[in-house]
């Protein structure tokens, strides 16, 4: 067992359990007054229901002994054998805790993601019940295919930090989500203003600093890599940052501070993947773009007609998308993309994305469909109207 | 001149005011406002205790106008802001003695 | 009795309180409101989603008052209220039948 | 019709309700409004700054009746709001011409 | 000195001060908006007052050379001896002052944790006094008992991170002054409804995520046992969160978010007395069991009529006694409880637990009365009414 | 490589990376209502800006090849050389791309710091242009004479963490600013009342957090030196937050939750140049005395007539000034003081005072007038009045 590492593995996992609150705020503050508790719930929740799933069994299924290069098998259930020391511990520098619950943090956090699309006109059985089913149904095979063992990560596919198991995975099921569910009522008629915006940002800045747990943790080692990752997801930040309001400039004659904060979290999600394999410089080219494309997904999702409430269709599924093949472009630390000449790391990148939204699409769809036939998922009209704080909760936001 | 005061759901007020606006009301006043009436309120409860809210978010839209244009606008609020439920509100009508417009010092219909 | 009610600009409030209480008004009622009006709102911006905001942040301040002061208030109110560009809003004069103080239970002009 | 205002404490608006509804009042429009007033204001102070702020939070309940409910409903509610301490506030009794009700359609004395 | 030791310790030193402006959140947002600076200020006020109280007195008194088992003498006072080196730190890898400072966190906290209990109706300069003289006779006492060489300690009674150092004798405290003090003017007729549950889950948030810094970092160093206590922790309350809001849920009908955020904080409350002690599991049983039982008493409290205005006695107090006596029943790990065949620890854990309620309930009763007497502690009645914000800071919250 | 400094250097970076939300949020809380997101952005959009400038060519400007002792070179431009091992790493015991990012953070909170002086009437996009002619002319040179193998530095100056590169430079540009842009309308008639100030408390935590990473980590190992310069600076800011709301009371009757908010912050900031060089008693007299003194400058700023809104020059200013020369008075560590019997060192300071001061508000003055011509400052007096968010950026801050 490597002490260091441990140690920085440890304050890493902090960091991510941290975004979780912070995306309870960013999402929270995006929609109208009368649902910020009930946005809130949605990746609050997800801090209790993962975590102990995660114990039971989710960890398992992700990192147990692969069965077929699908799913992990379970001996590691209850957490069984997960112990103070390195001995079955996917990464021998760090205690198989350690390793673990670093997981366990990403795990919390991709249904939390989801959330977005459904925001408003949710019921909150119907959420923690399909949340629960899609950890074990979707997350689970995903996280094992791309890191536990799985045909993914055999077949080659670059993920540094989550690009498939996370964005692409709750871009996907998002979209599926939005279309299920329906819009809002009101979508196109009445405004859909974001009742406060400092806290949006206040989640958006605490995104960015639990995100360095998120991607530089993920080279597992308090080494050089670690350091490069750090960079890459800052510089790719801050780039997109940058695009995004020249875009919304360019576009519009504003730049808003709804667009920082967007563009920081496209421009997080788009270096998620590529975070460990790519150059600092060519982070800022993938955040430029990220910041640019995000707005770009968002100006079209209006010509499509679904009402991705918080798009997350837009940036974590766009963005995800574009980082997994910027990955197979730029790649060049410990492995070779397409400017390096391997134009075959893009194909593999190509097939992943393919595969994500497929499975995850796909899945969602009947687990969705499954739900709200046994519980049902939206809420009364009348309800709906209310506000979910009150109908779903008992409980109002603010007393001003 | 009149005073005409409607009270009604929130998410109407764009439908109200659009509606006024189209009959030539240039000028109007809004505040938010909390209505109990026949609608009922709802439970909220922190930490196991229980309370009864009984006012619902509301709207109130207060518009003057001259005498003769009040059954026109009542009429178009009315239905502007209809749905049909518990909870649509009211509209009340009361006598105004006086208008001044302070940008011009301009008084009685004129101002308004 | 009358009721003055002065709706204008939020930052005029200081003023107006100033020289209605340089009279002799020893109350008044003040509440936050959204006008609409000549002066026109803004445009707001949420994720390329455009929104026209008609409305801009007033206020309104109730005063009840005995008839006979009702020229001399207005006037006051008008000029401290005044800035000369559109959006200064609107004062409006309407009857009161009575006025109690619910500490002491005096009515009428007492009250005031 | 009349319409009653009552401006008072703010936990008072509770105990005005109560009184009210057990006279058989179905409904009525609350807002949250400052006083100004013999009760006094407060001073803050931010970094060395210091400001005077003389407005109260009160609360404004609207009521319309029937005339001939005026002064049975302003006595309960001047007993409900009473503390007998300075700030306990003003009912304003004022003229209604006309009530509608937007639901049914209904009018006057059958709308409130 | 081991440097990575020092760097993780200092890194949790951070973390456990980060959660004293996450208290003053939790605790703001429940209050009434006329309170929330006042609320905000009795833990804010505490990194101020206790951290230099600490430096002048408090750690000589909590560490310094033991006399009699009851009180460390004042060999360390204003610091003297407290080097960068590990000459005389308790804890012989690390860096004297790193041992000092993470304590001081710990120490910094307690008093503030006991302000819920008289939330909106205490004096500023009252609650200042009080603290100061709480944190010297009552705080550094039970620190030196259990950590500092003192007889609670030499007992074998387990207390990893301060279940009974930091929630019992906060939970006694509050209890203490919530009687003395007398209920809220309008208590149980006016509604007492928080103002800003948003701002309220942003500090349990902060708490969850700085407490990884209190109960991992007590294993002092990062080693695997860290890792355990970083697990528990989360796991505990985890399940905490889903136990509270199922229980509120069967009582009631609805889940609550302010019933998440309770939950997390009983679940972080009960797990740390035990995190270094025991499994993933048991802390996954205990945090299931703090959930319902801190549920519950807060449900009983409204029988016995004092007003504990946030219910510090509920959370800190009971979920402080049931996690230590708990950790008597579940511990396993370098210690053995019930479970093992050990009855004796559980018997020794409650011994503290009876000692620990005696001593500060009584401690805090003279303090209280004394300090009543000097400067009074409640505020007149005029300016309750007005709110603490105006008449102890001439300030307000907030100007929508 | 050490990795072990390297991870907690990694981990200080994302803590300064935190504290320049933090300081947005600080700032943000103390505009009125219709300049929140106006005020945020100032800070925000500094992570985006800065940081890719850094990249490009400040971290060159800064730590590049020494030239004539005033600049650095470009061989760091783009960020070539600057990798995942330790050649050409200022520091040896940490990846070069590690110094580099932990020093971006220092120059992206930097310039946000200024935008206190100018805010509610800066011009966006004037803003953005003089903030990216700042850092390179301003701020990047400062960096290279203190701690990039400048003259400043060669001199023997001591500036453990940015007294003078951070606050001194923020605080003189920030009084140069406050003069050309002249007053915001309505200063001295109408109320400018803090509209949020749970929120500036959250950013007053926030900075206290993230300064653990900007002093600590500023030793550049974790060492005893690093355990130092933590605990002097959590001292230093708690004493300091005593002894304004002390001030306060005497001098007005009242101890203010803004004034234990500011006296936090001038504690920090007079602490950081002395963080590595003095003890911890030390530090709490350099905290006492910074927050008397900030106070007292606070105090007199409305006889000097410039608008200087959220008094930056009084604690940045002032506090930094302050603590460069006490570190010349208290140094005890590593170097010694006045104190220690050697004035020069007291010299050195004052010379290093002087030059700051002297180079930062000249530079800022011609910038500005620059800028203004090309651009325009300040918006028109309308949008002022209308407020910044709805006219500079199409929103508005809260739906409440
Ligand atoms: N007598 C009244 N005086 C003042 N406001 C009233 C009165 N009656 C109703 N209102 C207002 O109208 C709103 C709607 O009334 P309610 O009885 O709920 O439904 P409806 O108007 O459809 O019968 C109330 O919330 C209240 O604000
Ligand atoms: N007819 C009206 N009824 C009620 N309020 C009105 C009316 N006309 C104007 N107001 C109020 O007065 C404010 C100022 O009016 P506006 O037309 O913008 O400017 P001006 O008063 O200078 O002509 C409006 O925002 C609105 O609140
Ligand atoms: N002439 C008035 N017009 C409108 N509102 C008034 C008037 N006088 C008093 N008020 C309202 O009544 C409140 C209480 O009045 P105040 O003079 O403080 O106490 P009291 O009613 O006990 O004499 C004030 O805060 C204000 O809101």
């Amino acid at each position: 067992m490597n002490p260091t590492d441990n140690a920085f593995i440890l304050v890493c996992a902090a960091l991510v359990m941290f975004m979780t609150p912070g995306l309870a705020l960013f999402y929270g503050g995006l929609v109208r007054n009368k649902n910020v508790l009930s946005t809130i719930m949605h990746s609050f929740m997800m801090l209790g229901l993962v975590s102990v799933l995660w114990a039971v069994v989710g960890y398992s299924l992700s990192f147990g002994t692969d069965i077929g290069g699908f799913i992990g098998g379970f001996d590691f259930a209850f957490l069984n054998g997960v112990g103070m020391g390195v001995e079955g511990s996917p990464a021998g520098n760090l205690p198989h805790l350690t390793f673990m619950i670093f997981q366990c943090m990403f795990a919390v956090i991709t249904p939390a993601l989801i959330s977005g699309a459904f925001a408003e006109r949710m019921k909150f059985s119907g959420f923690m019940i399909f949340s629960a089913a899609w950890l074990l149904l979707v997350y689970a095979p995903m996280c094992h295919w791309v890191w536990g063992g799985g045909w993914m990560g055999e077949m080659g596919a670059l993920d540094f930090a989550g690009g498939a198991v996370v964005h692409m995975s709750s871009g996907a099921a998002a979209l599926a989500c939005a279309i299920l569910l329906g819009k809002r009522k009101g979508y196109g008629r009445e405004p859909f203003i974001p009742h406060n915006l400092p806290m949006t940002i206040l989640g958006a800045g605490i995104l960015w600093f639990g995100w360095f747990g998120f991607n530089a943790g993920s080279a597992l080692a308090a080494d050089g890599l670690a350091a490069n990752a750090f960079v890459t997801t800052h510089m790719a930040t801050a780039a997109a940052v940058l695009s995004w309001i020249i875009a919304e400039w360019v576009h519009g004659g504003k730049a808003t501070t709804l667009g920082a904060a967007s563009g920081a979290v496209a421009g997080l999600v788009a270096i998620t993947p590529a975070a460990g394999f790519v150059t600092p410089m060519a982070a800022i080219i993938i955040g430029l773009i990220a910041g640019v494309l995000c707005f770009g997904g968002i100006m079209l999702k209006n010509k499509f007609g679904y009402d991705d409430a918080l798009d997350v269709v837009g940036i974590h599924g766009l963005g995800g998308t574009f980082g997994a093949l910027a990955t197979g472009v730029f790649a060049s630390i410990g492995a070779e993309g397409l400017l390096m000449g391997n134009a075959h790391q893009l194909w593999v990148q190509f097939v992943s994305v393919v595969a994500t939204w497929v499975f995850c699409f796909v899945m969602t769809v009947v687990i969705f469909k499954v739900v709200d036939a046994l519980v049902g998922m939206r809420p009364s009209e009348e309800d709906e109207v209310r506000g979910l704080d009150v109908t779903q909760h008992s409980e109002t936001g603010y007393q001003l | 001149m009149k005073k005409i005061e409607i009270v009604t759901r929130t998410f109407k007020l764009d439908d109200v005011k659009h509606a006024l606006s189209e009959l030539g009301v240039t000028g109007m006043t809004v505040s938010e406002v909390k209505g109990f009436g026949r609608q009922g309120g709802h439970r909220e409860v922190y930490r196991g205790a229980e309370y009864q809210v009984d006012f619902v978010p509301k709207v109130k839209i207060e518009v003057v106008v001259e005498d003769e244009r009040v059954p026109e606008l009542v009429r178009e609020a009315k239905d502007a802001a209809f749905t049909g439920n518990v909870g649509d509100g009211k509209i009340f009508v009361s006598p105004v003695d006086e208008v001044v417009r302070i940008r011009t010092g301009e008084t009685g219909d004129e101002a308004i």
